[in-house]
């Protein structure tokens, strides 16, 4: 019997429903599921147990990785190869280059993508802008004067969360809104230390003071399902988060255009994107290679892909799959994705591990969150963010 | 009666009678030797290689230490590591001494106080964490309460304010630990010597006098024993910070294990984790061992 | 100095009575010692004339003035502990001198006092030990140089000399004996080592289960016990008891008691001396007497010469324990094991006859009933 | 300590006036520490709308353990809607063999140290209590290695091996301590009557160590239940302990948070450590006189 | 029974020697007492024996077995200890059965000794209370009980009695001498009270800092003591040493001591007698007279007459101890203050002059310097 034990870290809301129908649907196969959720911090914790595991030389036969990790996991040899499975279901075609260089390691298909998140949106409280009578921000600069409105209406213009991640996440897309995708890219992809300290990530650092005047005074530790009923509750005008809110405000029997409205944040047609994948790990057992493969198509699989992300609030990652059930969010993220990869201003996210390392991911965290949790100015921000980066290499 | 013989020797009865206390301690010693020094001399090679993903075996010096001691996060760590220990350990041992004066003196329903004082002891942070986040919480907890009282401009807003946040870790930690300080002072002022506190009412000392003068200069070795529980406590504190406030604000209160799991597991800088917990080990070796040697020392004398 | 008092004093710990009724009268410097055996009360005694427990009823005195409520650091007494209770953080020298610190005397006559009495006690050298650097003995004087520095009205001793050797202890019983004769103060000594009683004491009070047996002095105690309790209790080896019944022979009042000698059990007759003839109204009772071994030895006709009272007699030997200065001869008496003390050069083997002489004049009679001397 | 309040001459009004403000301080920390649990306990029994509107700090309206059961038995962790119950068993499963195995392993190793002081015993117990202050974090990877090499990673075995290696320095120290005060002679005479080292050891030394076993078992219980690290780190899925689950089911939401089922899950989660508290606490105090501190 | 032969043994505990070659041997059936001060190796001896310790060096002998790599419970012996070491957990029934236990003898024979066992030391009705339950004495007893039921070869006694108060002291002291009288079992037996060795031993070993100073029987050490620190040792109050000059006068040898006498001094000549006047080489040369205080008591001019090496003087009495069966009087001789032992009833005041008389038979003379009995 194919057997597959699925490490994950999806637990909250919409994303554990999402992962129920992938349980189901491999059951329905003949597959036998082995639940290994590891709560919390946004895989921090599974990440200290997969290490484990495999250190005891007894992986998982399905993990939830993404972007660098899987090729740094591939590197160290620990990864199943699907090329195979790959050339049969002919997922060269069906694929994205963007999400097949994330998968790929050494031309070999290691992982399977499950999705795709756009970070880079705004959810809105139509009343609260109407209260207001503003209009959803296409600039930084209409983005401030609307929180300004807010603010004066006694509405927190931004629901936010203070954890790193949070942080970062608001970061980069201030980060494309200003830089636009070829400075995103200097920046945390290529690591250019003369982009890293540029007058630009100095306005950058400014924006993001600004913000941080638009955040009510409890947001440290507030976990982000928190902030967007926040918005919900009309209690916050805008939250600044990926798609995986719209989970939230659906679980609440709320519909999109009509109790929130969905906008991408301010960028000259930037794409902030972010990927879910399962990685294969090696395993000897014939049942667990068995579950793997099966795993591995199933997720790819048309069915699957639509029905995963119509709960999860992502779209699917491979191409071809009908729009028609997929909210207006859903539509309006799978035609900037193409819009974006076809103008080169599609970028991976730094906050969520698609862009850049792990090392340089929390290099980057760490200034970010120090900087919007201080009085740090932009320069000193900007210096430190330069050293921390060359540290973590 | 018969005539008894003494027996001839035999020879591995014989080594086996001598030396069975050895071989009772060797399983765990040996585990000792392996689980803890073992693992130690591991983590301290991967401290001197470039592991990143996985452990890799290849010799790079002090590089890790030197990249260390140059990180911001690392540094923040040391520095609340030390605020937030001295005053754990300081508020804890004041705290619990001055609970274990107050119960000792015959206090009504003291079994009753005793098991709440102490029951903290009992429960992880991951238990409680989430109730001290909303207790510190000031949207949520004691200083909505005491507005919603009417002090409208009560304000305790500690966990959200990266210059406090870390002393609600010490509230929290003091809250754990103090119960099992107050115990260990109660067992020894149980144990001191009623003649001397007579001896001292004859001599004129007052109750407090008595107390300042003469009990606690002679619980010296408790005041001992509860300080390297409770150093050991402070380094080896994680669960907490991970609970109340997850390093935050920022990095404002993360602790140096806390840095070192967020290398090790979640930026893959296997090497560098493993440089960090030598540090760790090293502060807690600075204070340990001086004990450990006088402990014994003391001993071969009793 | 003070005279102490005490009157029907009473003591219960919840339901169980400790002490039933104390009555004692101390003269200024008088050396009371209170003996008893464990658990008789003793300490409870000390510790309610310190103040250190409450009186459940009755009244104590001291200097004639009623100090039931006063607080013990108010009276005056300064108390020297079994356990000796030394501060094990402090030095001799704060040891000494603590009492006269929480007294707020001035540091240079404090130090002058600490010095002084430290040099009486020759501890002078050990100032600056702490107690734990200190053998028994020198914790011992310690303790008494914190007492003695106070310069009290009453001094207290609770068992101080229960925790050294024996060789020591006989010393220091010595120096304290000297200290009270040198200070003269009132001085309360808890034991329940009867030679201690005997050589310091003034007075004795015998106590048994909360109650005083007798309270009078050393010799008369000895000498003169109240009931065989106190005669049982006070000396060593013990005063024999003999079963005995009063007969009148040739007009003189006296004892007969079984014996064996020569193999044979046959009784023999021990007239009482002159002052003793007084017990007509016993003749043909039983009684106990009490016949302390060191007063049944053998027999030498050069002093029943010079002394009437001396009776002489034949026993036979069962078992000898030689202590050196004296052997203690085990024989049968009355049915009963009865020690003489006998010079080691007149002794004999276990199972031979030999002659023993009493001196009649030291012995006493007890009512078998009450168990009260006659 | 004596009874120092019932001395004579000293019963004043500044007395009761100290007794007062003794029992206000010890009322007032006793609030300090009840109230996180109060916290917890108010919370698990009120329902949704109530801990919506209410304040944190105010009592239930009405007593209801809706929560309790649903922890119990329904509550998601992951995708399985199991409730806290297997997990639980999980915990039971791994702390009994845990804690009985380091108890005994100590009590031996400490009856070694102290009864048969051979050479370099002191420097061997030395070496053994420096294990106490071992971050743990530090031995996560060498143990996964060496779990895997030993062929238990991911099992209840490697778990409970994992707890009696790090628990061993504790029961050592504890039994050592405790013994150290047990007389000699008492091994002397049970030598010349003829019983060997563990007949010994079964007869005479064992019946002697409730209090410091209980102590030991006290600590040992509640290090074990309440690991969350090792338990999160060495298993995964169903074979987690409680900790690690109460942790996923916290974090697990489908839809509305229900705070009330967190909370109950958190005191079932707790509810063993600090039953073993309340019933056992005073021969800690008392077993800590006897073992642990000198002086 | 067996015999038991120490042959030049040797303890170190790392580099410090606590027994520095020790011989000792005893026949069948001997009573050995050891007898020392505290930390002068006794119980280091005697766990030696038992094999409860390693021999450094040397070899000790059980039956004429060298037994110095023989396991304890093969020795076949049995040991009370000072503590008594009963096993808390266990009834006295349990208690004293428990070797048996351990040597697999039958339940019903087990029952059968223990029993016996308890009966001989009136302990049998507390065969089911634990050790906690019982007083001082009763625990002594159970102890000892312990070991007889094994019915061993040698008994090994750690100063079984020093726990006990003195009185229960004494009656247990004359139990186990009847025991050994009864069973006449080797026993070895650790002390630092002195007349338990003298009332117990048929052999003595004195111990100083691990080596023996005397070996040999209680009378011969009590008289006729090796040196100054055994003469010290032994007797109770201890033997008066007093400065002296071996003088010949009148052709009598002699030795003359400085006394005070009616208020002012002088000296007084004390002739040996006949036996000791083979020390003509001592004339002229300071000794130390030991005498003991038994020896030296009030003039009595009836015993005078009978014993011709009594010799009389006067001398001031300074301080007088009454301890009832005697009066212990100090006074002053060769500048050291000596103790008297009196009867109560020859007494005087402190400050007047009395008339003594000493035994100078019994006295021994010392060499200063080697402090060796000449
Ligand atoms: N606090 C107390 N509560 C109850 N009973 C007590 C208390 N203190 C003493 N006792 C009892 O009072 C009696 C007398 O005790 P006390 O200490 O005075 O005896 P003691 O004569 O000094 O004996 P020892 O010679 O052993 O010191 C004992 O039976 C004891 O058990
Ligand atoms: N295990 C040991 N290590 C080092 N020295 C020891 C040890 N055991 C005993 N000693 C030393 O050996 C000496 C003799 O000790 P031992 O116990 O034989 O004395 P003792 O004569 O029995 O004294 P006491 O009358 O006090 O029992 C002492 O000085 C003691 O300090
Ligand atoms: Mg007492
Ligand atoms: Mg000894």
């Amino acid at each position: 019997q194919p057997t597959a034990e699925v490490l994950h870290y999806w637990t909250s809301g919409g994303e554990a429903k999402a992962v129920k129908a992938l349980k189901e649907d491999f059951e329905a196969n003949g597959g036998k599921w082995v639940d290994a959720p590891v709560a919390g911090g946004g895989g921090d914790a599974q990440a200290a147990v997969l290490r484990s595991r495999v250190l005891s030389g007894n992986p998982p036969a399905a993990v939830q990785i993404k972007g660098p990790n899987i090729q740094e996991w591939a590197e160290a040899g620990a990864l199943g190869d699907l090329t195979q499975l790959g050339k049969q279901e002919g997922w060269d075609n069906v694929l994205p280059p963007l999400l097949q260089d994330i998968v790929k390691h050494d031309g070999k298909y290691v992982a399977v993508p499950v999705n795709i998140h756009r970070v880079d949106w705004i959810w809105i409280n139509p009343e609260a802008l109407e209260k207001v009578g503003g209009k959803p921000p296409r600039t930084w600069d209409e983005f401030n004067t609307l929180a300004d409105k807010l603010q004066a209406a006694g509405i927190i213009p931004l629901a936010h969360g203070g954890q790193p991640w949070q942080d970062a996440t608001v970061f980069e897309t201030v980060a494309l809104g200003i830089g636009g995708a070829e400075f995103f890219n200097k920046a945390f992809v290529e690591l250019d230390a003369d982009t890293l300290k540029s007058d630009t990530m100095v306005k950058v650092f400014d924006q993001m003071r600004k913000m941080r005047g638009y955040v009510d005074a409890d947001f440290p530790g507030r976990d982000w399902n928190l902030a967007t009923s926040m918005v919900m509750r009309g209690e916050a005008g805008m939250q600044i988060m990926g798609d995986w809110a719209k989970g939230e405000f659906i679980a609440a029997g709320k519909k999109p255009g009509k109790d929130f409205l969905c906008i991408p944040t301010p960028s000259n047609g930037g794409y902030i994107l972010n990927s879910d994948s399962f990685a294969m790990f090696n395993v000897t057992n014939e049942d667990d290679k068995a579950g793997q493969t099966l795993l591995a198509s199933l997720i790819l699989g048309e069915k699957f892909q639509e029905t995963f992300n119509l709960f999860k609030g992502s779209i699917p990652a491979r191409m071809g799959v009908s729009p028609d059930k997929f909210d207006e969010c859903a539509v309006k993220s799978m035609v900037d994705l193409q819009v974006s990869s076809k103008a080169g201003s599609l970028v991976g996210s730094v906050a969520h591990e698609i862009a850049a390392s792990g090392a340089v991911r929390g290099a980057v965290l760490d200034v970010v969150t120090e900087h919007f949790n201080s009085d740090m100015t932009s320069e000193a921000a900007v210096a430190r963010l330069a050293e921390s980066i060359e540290l973590a290499e | 009666m018969t005539q008894k013989s003494i027996p001839v020797k035999q020879p591995l009865l014989d080594w086996l009678r001598r030396n069975v206390a050895k071989l009772v301690v060797a399983p765990t010693f040996a585990l000792m030797i392996f689980f803890v020094y073992g693992f130690i001399a591991w983590t301290g090679y991967i401290s001197l290689t470039k592991s990143k993903m996985l452990p890799t075996y290849s010799f790079e010096g002090f590089y890790q230490y030197i990249r260390l001691w140059k990180m911001t996060p690392w540094n923040v760590a040391m520095e609340n590591l030390l605020i937030f220990g001295s005053l754990f350990i300081l508020i804890s041992i004041v705290l619990g001494c001055l609970l274990a004066i107050a119960l000792d003196q015959r206090v009504r329903a003291e079994g009753f106080l005793r098991t709440i004082y102490l029951y903290p002891m009992a429960i992880s942070f991951i238990i409680t964490g989430t109730a001290w986040k909303w207790i510190l919480n000031p949207g949520l907890g004691i200083q909505n309460t005491v507005r919603s009282w009417g002090w409208e401009s009560f304000s305790f807003d500690w966990l959200i304010n990266s210059e406090m946040a870390i002393y609600t870790l010490v509230i929290a930690a003091v809250w754990q630990s103090s119960g099992f300080v107050m115990a260990l002072f109660l067992a020894a002022l149980r144990g001191v010597d009623s003649e001397i506190i007579k001896a001292a009412y004859l001599d004129g000392a007052s109750l407090s006098r008595i107390y300042l003068v003469i009990i606690l200069p002679t619980l010296r070795p408790v005041f001992l024993s509860c300080f390297f529980i409770l150093t050991h406590l402070a380094v080896k504190s994680f669960d907490l910070v991970v609970a109340l406030t997850g390093g935050g604000p920022g990095y404002s209160t993360i602790l140096p294990a806390n840095f070192m799991y967020e290398m090790t597991f979640r930026r893959n800088q296997i090497g560098l984790g493993g440089a960090s917990a030598i540090m760790m080990l090293a502060t807690v070796m600075a204070i340990v061992i001086p004990y450990l040697y006088s402990e014994l020392r003391e001993r071969k004398h009793d | 100095m003070a005279s102490l008092s005490i009157q029907n004093v009473k003591k219960s710990y919840g339901s169980v009575e400790v002490l039933k009724g104390i009555d004692l009268d101390l003269e200024d410097g008088e050396f009371l010692v209170l003996l008893g055996p464990s658990g008789c009360g003793k300490s409870t005694l000390l510790n309610m004339i310190a103040g250190l427990d409450t009186i459940t009823g009755g009244e104590i005195l001291i200097d004639k003035t009623v100090v039931n409520d006063v607080h013990p650091k108010d009276r005056d007494i300064a108390m020297v502990f079994q356990s000796y209770a030394l501060y094990p953080n402090m030095s001799v020298a704060r040891n000494i001198g603590f009492g006269l610190e929480m007294r707020k005397v001035t540091k240079e006559e404090r130090e002058r006092r600490v010095e002084e009495a430290a040099r009486m006690l020759q501890i002078d050298h050990l100032s600056d030990r702490k107690p734990a650097q200190l053998s028994g003995g020198q914790r011992q004087r310690v303790a008494m140089g914190r007492a003695l520095v106070r310069d009290p009205e009453i001094f207290l001793f609770d068992e101080p000399l229960s925790n050294l050797d024996a060789k020591l202890r006989v010393e220091m019983r010595t120096e304290i004996k000297k200290l009270h004769q040198r200070l003269g103060t009132t001085m309360v000594y808890v034991t329940h080592d009867q030679i201690e009683a005997m050589t310091l004491a003034s007075r004795i009070a015998i106590l048994k289960e909360g109650e005083v047996q007798q309270f009078a002095s050393p010799q008369e105690v000895y000498e003169r016990p109240a009931n065989m309790y106190v005669a049982g209790f006070v000396g060593s080896p013990p005063m024999n008891f003999v079963p005995a019944a009063v007969v009148s022979e040739n007009d003189k009042i006296g004892v007969s008691i079984e014996r064996t000698a020569n193999g044979s059990r046959s009784s023999v007759f021990l007239p009482l001396p002159e002052d003793r003839q007084n017990i007509s109204e016993w003749v043909g009772r039983d009684v106990f007497l009490g016949i302390r071994p060191e007063t049944l030895t053998h027999r030498s006709d050069a002093e029943m010469s010079l002394n009437t009272r001396l009776q002489a007699f034949d026993c036979q030997v069962e078992v000898l324990e030689p202590t050196g200065a004296d052997t203690l001869t085990y024989i049968e008496l009355g049915g009963r094991e009865v020690i003489a003390r006998v010079n080691p050069y007149n002794t004999t083997e276990p199972g031979q006859t030999m002659a023993f002489m009493v001196d009649m004049g030291k012995a006493s009679l007890f009512d078998p009933k009450t168990e009260m001397r006659i | 300590m004596t009874d120092i309040t019932a001395l004579p001459g000293g019963k004043s009004p500044w007395q009761s006036a100290a007794r007062f403000g003794l029992y206000t301080l010890l009322l007032l920390f006793a609030a300090y520490y009840i109230l996180p649990l109060i916290v917890v306990l108010s919370t698990s029994m009120k329902d949704l709308d109530e801990i919506r509107n209410g304040t944190l700090l105010s009592l239930p309206a009405e007593i209801n353990f809706e929560a309790w059961g649903y922890a119990w038995n329904e509550a998601c962790i992951g995708v399985s809607c199991t409730g806290l119950k297997p997990y639980f068993w999980n915990s039971v499963a791994m702390t009994i063999p845990a804690v009985t195995i380091s108890t005994l392993l100590g009590a031996l190793t400490g009856y070694s140290l102290t009864k048969f002081r051979f050479r370099g015993a002191n420097l061997i117990f030395a070496l053994i209590l420096f294990g106490c202050f071992i971050p743990f974090q530090v031995v996560l990877l060498p143990m996964a290695q060496s779990l895997g090499f030993l062929g238990i990673a991911n099992t209840v075995p490697g778990l409970v091996l994992v707890h009696i290696v790090y628990g061993l320095p504790f029961t050592v120290l504890f039994f050592r301590n405790y013994y150290v005060n047990i007389p000699d002679d008492l091994i002397k005479a049970a030598t010349i009557d003829g019983a060997g080292f563990f007949m010994i050891f079964w007869r005479i030394m064992l019946p002697l160590s409730p209090p410091i076993i209980v102590v030991t078992v006290i600590w040992q219980f509640t290090q074990i239940w309440n690991d969350f690290l090792f338990g999160a780190s060495f298993t995964t899925g169903g074979g987690q302990p409680v900790t690690v689950a109460l942790n996923n089911l916290v974090n697990t939401t489908t839809g509305v948070k229900r705070y009330n089922v967190d909370m109950a899950a958190a005191l079932i989660t707790a509810a063993p450590t600090l039953a073993v508290y309340v019933l056992a606490g005073r021969y800690f105090v008392r077993g800590l006189t006897a073992g642990s501190v000198k002086g």
